[in-house]
């Protein structure tokens, strides 16, 4: 026999998948690089100083809690970039960056850092420190700025640069400078709802409307999500079961309620649902692991949606509805355990 | 709270006697605040009346029932409208203030709203009770250009007399066209839409049963100048 | 997820697809190793009594004569694997990590590869109590790798009837190929081996099920089937853990074994296409089982293939003998799913084991190593063949609630196939919490 | 069992203030404390008529405490407590209509704060007048600087003012999240993360300082 | 005298003012005893329970304190009714329905004076609903109590398996999660508003 070797023991099974929570995160973050640049093609430099920096004041955020807490430094697992990029995403494109610093830290701290970080959270960081700010500053948050206006790539929108704490200046006057006739500062959703304006599927597909930085091309977000989801790094179930309540229950309300019924397809590729289907709804971290669970799930965040942009005070619903998924899953994870193997008597 | 097997006098002795002293302090206090806590409740009535009926001075109190229009001095029953009619100094009648409300972005808005029986139209709005975003919904009470809408909105009445010519309508912002439109603030819509709601409701409601009783209130009589203090409810 | 297999092979739901790494081995001929200078057997090869030995240190015993005798009923004799002289009966390690009593044989140089021992025998006129006599006096155990001995398993208690013999011939585990090669190289005792079991349990049925990776072997098999038609061959779906009895069940004949029951609860019995092979090639003979085939493969090893090996051979001699790099680091008895990692060299193979494969430094990524919070990921979810929720468990195992597991969330029902640790992104060593959990309620229990 | 102990020591108020805030340390009466602190002004009348109500009744069910049957002591403390209430409801209408408005139904909702029927059964009941009258002090002065530390930080951030005076001026963005309900939940839920990581650095450092001295 | 349909009084009750998250109301028990799901559930049904009938007994008192003008006796009246009446109840229930008050009734002294239920009479009577448009806001108030404490109680069970650090142990991290699901029902805002 030959030189002992040094045996290791380890436990079974020997083999491993190939996927580990590293490379997961990190194809989403490839999967979300298109879709950001898009953004800034699409609303230019604004957009690229809110991507920047919502996504370092989430990734301090967690260096800081990494220092108060284990000392073990998690940025190495992506999800704080993960959740610094969407968040800036659902963010509108003149937001000023102080206000994304606050979100981003809100993200964090109050959305994951708090329950003791990765995996543990109960709610989508990245919708938390949304609803946070949207609730701090609703104002900003609901102010829309026009897409692909000449000079995008070389000034700031005025609100952008707002000093911290401090008010961010209108931006009426300066959009009304800017003599875009094409695009109005109103979102597809908002124009739906209180000027019944329907836009054309084409441009909600295309992204030639306003919105969330990253919210507007339908098309683009759907290949981004399906692109992770042949390669398993989502489970395909949410944003489909998702979309499928969005459906649904558009259908039924126009069987109940005619007058106010919403259009499917527009409530389909309207605001923020392709990105909340394919990328926050789908966070595993808040969704059911049980087949049935997330088949309730899904149809939940779907109906409540289409709900609160039909019947609430606010025009887009899908943040509220993926964080009240979120805050469900827990009890629909407990009605909704699977039937084990050899459990129902087989005759 | 377990009943048995306790001596009964002590213990009715003991709940009668708290009871009477409390009603007692209660009574007491009740009447010592009385005048103090009316005194505020006019003030706040006619700070709002005289703000929404402009240069009135004295106000009168009525009731819209099933009788028509009387003047507060009964009760109030359920169905019926109160509202306050605003004199100048000299008594002549310069319009009547009547409340509105309707759901809102966050919770119910109360408004009292002046109406000019001469031009037919609304004259001004006092927002009494909101929960808006601030910043945001209580535009309507500090945005200039909204509180504009109501230097004079239109309700005159339809031929009938039974509803109003044109319906009060809220407007996105930027496109009012006539002088029953109200026109939105933007980024605020739905808290405008609310005034709007409220308005509509209120003056469809109302209008109809003022209108031809105008009359009625149009002078005061000297006696009630002074005397007549509603409560209104919180 | 089951989307893609509507219109593929019969299968069961939920399973991984690890790397098959069978195309070497599956196609290497089974070859004989030679008698090494030791042999040390262990008496526990078989679940079930340890067997007593009826020899004395110092005596000479031949190839195939029987040195321990079966203790009850659920026990079985053991036979010398080769010629030579007793040096001892002492505890020994063995692949469990525990040390156990062993016979230490020590073989004669040039010992013939003949079997010296046994009397042929017919099985045509044995009632069913001899034959299963005579399947307890060769050893037999079950080579699928739970050893649990065949004739128990062939005795059908009064209140329960089979119907169906299952032949086990998945071979599920990436890597093996011994399977696929006896049923290549032996089809004849196999269809031997499975009409004595199908007597032995009054079976009138008996499907063989294969994985579809090995169609070569589906079609030897169809060929050499006897013409009444009372056994048949079956392709399924290539998918782990599809040669687990209650899995490939499943899936040839759509029954469920209950929660914690056993095959015979709805008229089965399983048996793997190595256990019959030899049970078909033995008895005849009446000689008992003293060698097995196992399968030698993985990154460190220079000519993997499949070994004909007598048992007691130590895993440091067959690793010499097929060669081996120096880096090596893992040494595993069986697949790399399920086999237990060894501790030692001389170790013995025994009649549970089938493969030894043998994995290296690239193989163990510093990284994967590296264990992360559980990101409900529901992977282990869609894995679990059982359809438990191991990430549930797996969070109150990290909270010691090992009661809660059991009582609500079905621990015990999880036969540690290791699925869920093998897709489980986080690292997290599921199987082995759920090991440990078992382990500390058995000891309350007690 | 507290013993009967009558002197009156700086304990006897001060507990109230800081070691068994009702507030901070036994999460009572937690409804006004979350409702009525986004103002700093709303969180001082609060605090102010709770303390009334407190001294109030404390006194004088400490005064009738040999005359009340343990049979029917609960249900004369409420009717003791929602009389001084009524008393503080009609006495702040008369006042301000305005900080009654802004109070809400909460001034009413006194009556049923846990804190005080809890004080009433645990010490008033138990004590002499001028003592039950200190403590009750010290918990309303607890009470009323808890509501104040919630009070300050939501109007602060969320208006720009403390007190209704303008802090930051015309150009500073509030927060609006902390007048909103859910503003009222992250601070408290902040304040007390803060006190806990004090302690816990507190306790870390004298369980060092046992070590050194070892 | 109210104008508002039954069905918006109900689901304003429950979502958009919901009574725990948006009006900060029957915190103590929201907050002591969602710990676990299954003592939550009958706690929430206790108080809607004790809603329905405390909001009952307010508006048969305040017609009579109307009737008699001493209205300033309200806040007396109203706590003490409400008091006896779930007394009387509990007694009731316990006599006739002991199993029913076995699962509500360890809960029912607890709630009795709790502010979410005076509350809610508070509130009925401020807002001028009839009897009908009262029992659905009690209704709803109850749904909506039920419907928050158990999510509450749903996260809560979930975070007894993660890893909170030590410092959010405790009240504070309910607080806070307490907040976030006030900012989620926040999407309810303004829900039938147009
Ligand atoms: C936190 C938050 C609070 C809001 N508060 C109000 C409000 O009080 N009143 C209002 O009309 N709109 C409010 N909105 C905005 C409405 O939801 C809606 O976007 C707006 O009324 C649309 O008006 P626009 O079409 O003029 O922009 C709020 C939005 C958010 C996110
Ligand atoms: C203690 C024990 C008792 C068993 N009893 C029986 C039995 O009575 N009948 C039978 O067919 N199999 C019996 N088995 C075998 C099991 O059903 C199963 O085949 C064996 O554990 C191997 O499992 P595996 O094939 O999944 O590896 C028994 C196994 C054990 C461990
Ligand atoms: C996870 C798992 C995978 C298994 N895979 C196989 C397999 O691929 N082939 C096989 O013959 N037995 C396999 N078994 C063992 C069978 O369940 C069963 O014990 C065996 O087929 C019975 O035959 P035997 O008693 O002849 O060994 C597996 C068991 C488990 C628990
Ligand atoms: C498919 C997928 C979607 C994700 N979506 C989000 C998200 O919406 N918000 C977020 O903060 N993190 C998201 N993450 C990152 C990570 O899961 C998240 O930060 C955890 O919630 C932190 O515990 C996502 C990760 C993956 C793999
Ligand atoms: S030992 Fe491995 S390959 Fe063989 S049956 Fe068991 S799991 Fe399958
Ligand atoms: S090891 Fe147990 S829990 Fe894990 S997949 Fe296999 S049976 Fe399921
Ligand atoms: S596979 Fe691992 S990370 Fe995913 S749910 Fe299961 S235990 Fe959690
Ligand atoms: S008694 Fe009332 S106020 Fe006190 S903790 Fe219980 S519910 Fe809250
Ligand atoms: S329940 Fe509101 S203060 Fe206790």
């Amino acid at each position: 026999m030959k030189t002992k070797p040094q045996i290791e023991l380890r436990t079974t099974p020997h083999a491993h998948a190939p996927d580990d929570v590293v490379r997961i995160m990190r194809n989403v973050v490839y999967a979300l690089l298109p879709i950001a640049g898009f953004a800034i093609w699409q609303f230019g430099l604004s957009v690229l100083a809110l991507l920047i920096t919502v996504t370092l004041s989430c990734l301090l955020t967690e260096r800081f809690f990494n220092w108060m807490g284990s000392g073990y430094n998690s940025l190495g697992d992506w999800s704080a970039t993960i959740t610094g990029l969407l968040l800036a995403l659902t963010l509108p494109p003149a937001f000023p960056l102080w206000m994304g610093a606050v979100a981003g830290f809100a993200a964090i701290s109050l959305g994951k850092a708090l329950f003791g970080g990765l995996g543990m959270n109960v709610l989508n960081p990245a919708l938390v420190g949304r609803a946070f700010v949207q609730a701090a500053f609703p104002v900003a948050i609901t102010t829309w700025t026009p897409a692909f206006f000449d000079g995008r790539f070389s000034q700031f929108a005025p609100s952008t640069l707002a000093l911290p704490f401090l008010r961010p200046p209108s931006v009426d006057s300066w959009v009304e400078l800017l003599q875009v006739d094409a695009f109005s500062g109103a979102t597809p959703l908002a124009l739906h709802k209180f000027e019944g304006i329907q836009t054309d599927t084409i441009d909600l597909l295309t992204g030639m409307t306003t919105g969330s930085a990253g919210e507007t091309s339908a098309l683009l977000i759907l290949v981004c999500g399906l692109y992770l989801a042949f390669r398993r790094m989502l489970d395909w179930r949410i944003p489909l079961t998702v979309m499928g309540g969005v459906a649904l229950t558009s259908v039924l309300l126009s069987l109940v309620d005619p007058e106010k019924a919403p259009d499917a397809i527009f409530m389909l590729f309207s605001g923020g649902l392709m990105l909340g289907a394919w990328f926050m709804a789908s966070d595993m971290v808040g969704s059911p692991v049980t087949p049935l669970g997330v088949l309730i799930y899904g149809l939940l965040i779907g109906s409540l949606t289409v709900v609160i942009r039909v019947y609430g005070g606010l025009t887009e619903g899908v943040m509220y509805a993926i964080l009240l998924g979120n805050a469900a899953t827990p009890l629909i994870e407990q009605i909704t355990q699977p039937r084990i193997f050899g459990q129902r008597a087989n005759k | 709270m377990q009943q048995p097997a306790a001596p009964a006098g002590p213990m009715v002795r003991t709940l009668v006697g708290v009871a009477m002293l409390s009603g007692l302090l209660v009574v007491l206090t009740f009447h010592f605040t009385k005048p103090y806590i009316d005194e505020n409740q006019r003030r706040a009535i006619e700070a709002a009346l005289f703000q929404v009926v402009p240069g009135a001075v004295t106000r009168r109190d009525f009731l819209v029932t099933e009788k028509g229009v009387v003047p507060a001095t009964e009760k109030k029953q359920p169905g019926d409208t109160l509202f306050y009619a605003g004199y100048d100094d000299k008594g002549k009648l310069l319009g009547i203030a009547a409340n509105a409300r309707a759901q809102g972005y966050a919770n119910l808005i109360h408004l009292l709203y002046g109406y000019d029986p001469v031009c037919q139209c609304i004259r001004g709005i006092k927002v009494l009770k909101l929960a808006e975003t601030p910043g945001l919904g209580d535009k309507i009470i500090t945005d200039p250009a909204f509180v504009a809408n109501f230097e004079a909105l239109d309700v005159t009445l339809a031929e009938d007399g039974k509803t109003l010519a044109n319906e009060i309508v809220t407007v996105k912002h930027g496109s009012k066209q006539n002088q029953w439109e109200i026109d939105a603030i933007s980024g605020a819509t739905i808290s405008s839409k609310a005034v709007g709601k409220a308005l509509n409701e209120s003056a469809k409601a109302l209008l109809p049963m003022l209108v031809p009783n105008i009359e009625a209130i149009e002078t005061r009589s000297e006696e009630q100048v002074t005397g007549d203090r509603l409560k209104v409810k919180g | 997820m089951s989307l893609f297999n509507l219109f593929g092979r019969p299968s069961f739901n939920h399973g991984i697809h690890p790397p098959s790494n069978k195309t070497v081995t599956g196609k290497t001929p089974i070859r004989r190793l030679p008698f090494p200078g030791m042999l040390v057997i262990p008496l526990n090869q078989h679940i079930g009594k340890p067997a007593i030995p009826i020899v004395k240190k110092g005596e000479e015993v031949v190839r195939g004569q029987p040195i321990a005798k079966a203790d009850g009923f659920v026990s079985v004799p053991i036979h010398a694997p080769a010629t030579g002289r007793i040096k001892g009966i002492e505890l020994m390690p063995t692949a469990q990590g525990r040390n156990a009593p062993s016979i230490l044989l020590e073989v004669y140089e040039g010992a013939t590869q003949e079997v010296l021992w046994g009397e042929e025998q017919t099985i045509g006129d044995m009632s069913d109590e001899a034959l299963r006599q005579a399947i307890q006096n060769s050893g037999m155990v079950g080579l699928g790798g739970a050893a649990f001995p065949s004739h128990v398993k062939l005795t059908i208690p009064d209140d329960k009837s089979v119907d169906t013999l299952v032949v086990n011939g998945c071979e599920c585990e990436p890597y093996l190929s011994c399977d696929h090669r006896m049923m290549l190289e032996h089809p004849r005792p196999l269809m031997r081996g499975i009409r004595y079991a199908m007597r032995a349990t009054g079976t009138k049925q008996a499907v063989i099920g294969i994985e579809d990776n090995k169609m070569d072997a589906v079609e030897t098999l169809r060929a050499n089937l006897p013409r009444d038609g009372s056994i048949s061959v079956e392709a399924v779906e290539t998918k782990y853990p599809q040669g687990s009895e209650k899995m490939l069940i499943k899936s040839l004949l759509g029954r469920e074994v209950p929660a914690g029951g056993i095959p015979a609860e709805i008229g089965v019995v399983v048996n793997n296409v190595g256990t019959l092979a030899a049970l078909g090639q033995l008895l005849p003979k009446g000689e008992g089982l003293i060698e097995r085939v196992i399968t030698v493969a993985g990154p460190g090893v220079k000519h993997p293939g499949n070994y004909l090996v007598p048992l007691g051979t130590s895993i440091g001699f067959v690793l010499d003998q097929v060669g081996y790099e120096g880096s090596e680091t893992e040494f595993i008895l069986g697949g790399p799913m399920m086999g237990p990692a060894v501790s030692a060299l001389d170790t013995p193979v025994t009649k549970g084991t089938s493969g030894l494969l043998v994995l290296n430094e690239p193989n163990i990524e510093a990284e994967t190593l590296r264990i992360w919070p559980c990101i409900r990921c529901a992977r282990c979810v869609d894995a679990c063949p059982m359809h438990l929720n191991p990430s549930h468990l797996g969070l109150l195992a990290a909270k010691r609630k090992y009661e809660t597991m059991a009582e609500e969330f079905h621990l015990n029902d999880c036969f540690e196939c290791g699925s869920c640790s093998y897709v489980c992104p986080s690292n997290i060593p599921l199987v082995q919490y759920f090991r440990i959990a078992k382990a500390i309620n058995r000891e309350q229990a007690a | 069992m507290r013993k009967q102990d009558n002197t009156i020591t700086w304990d006897t108020f001060s507990e109230g203030l800081w070691r068994e805030n009702p507030v901070f340390a036994m999460l009572l009466g937690m409804c006004p404390v979350l409702a009525v602190t986004n103002s700093a002004i709303n969180a001082l009348a609060m605090g102010v008529a709770t303390t009334f109500v407190l001294l109030a009744s404390g006194v004088l069910i400490s005064l009738l405490r040999r005359q009340i049957p343990k049979q029917v002591r609960i249900a004369t403390y409420i009717v003791i407590i929602a009389t001084f209430v009524t008393i503080v409801d009609y006495a702040i209408q008369a006042i301000s209509l305005d900080l009654y408005n802004a109070l809400g139904a909460f001034i009413q909702l006194i009556v049923v704060n846990c804190m005080i029927l809890g004080r009433a059964e645990a010490y008033a009941s138990k004590n002499r007048p001028l003592k039950a009258f200190v403590n009750a002090l010290g918990m309303g002065a607890g009470f009323t600087f808890a509501l104040l530390c919630l009070g300050v930080v939501r109007e602060v951030l969320g208006a720009g003012k403390l007190f209704g005076v303008d802090l930051f001026g015309p150009q500073f963005e509030p927060w609006v999240v902390m007048v909103l309900p859910a503003g009222g939940f992250i601070v408290l839920g902040a304040w007390l993360l803060l006190f806990e990581w004090f302690k816990q650095r507190k306790a870390q450092s004298e369980s060092d300082a046992v070590v050194e001295v070892r | 005298m109210n104008y508002e349909s039954l069905s918006f009084i109900f689901l304003n009750a429950v979502l958009a003012n919901n009574f725990v998250l948006a009006l900060f109301l029957g915190l103590c028990p929201f907050l002591g005893v969602s710990g676990k799901l299954n003592t939550a559930v009958p706690m929430g049904l206790a108080t809607m329970f004790v809603m329905l009938v405390s909001s009952v007994c307010a508006y048969g008192i305040n017609i009579v304190l109307v009737g008699l003008d001493i209205e300033f006796l309200r806040l007396i009246a109203y706590i003490v009714v409400i008091a006896s009446a779930v007394q009387l109840v509990e007694m009731t229930l316990k006599k006739f329905s002991p199993g029913l008050f076995r699962a509500l009734g360890i809960f029912l002294p607890l709630i009795t004076t709790n502010c979410a239920i005076l509350g809610l009479a508070l509130f009925q009577t401020f807002k001028e609903y009839d009897f009908l448009q009262s029992l659905v806001y009690a209704l709803g108030a109850g749904t909506g109590f039920i419907l928050a404490i158990m999510l509450m109680a749903g996260m809560r069970e979930k975070l007894e398996l993660s890893n909170l650090p030590s410092v959010t142990q405790g009240a504070a991290v309910s607080l806070m999660l307490g907040g976030l699901l006030s900012l989620s029902f926040m999407g309810f805002a303004g829900l039938g508003g147009q």
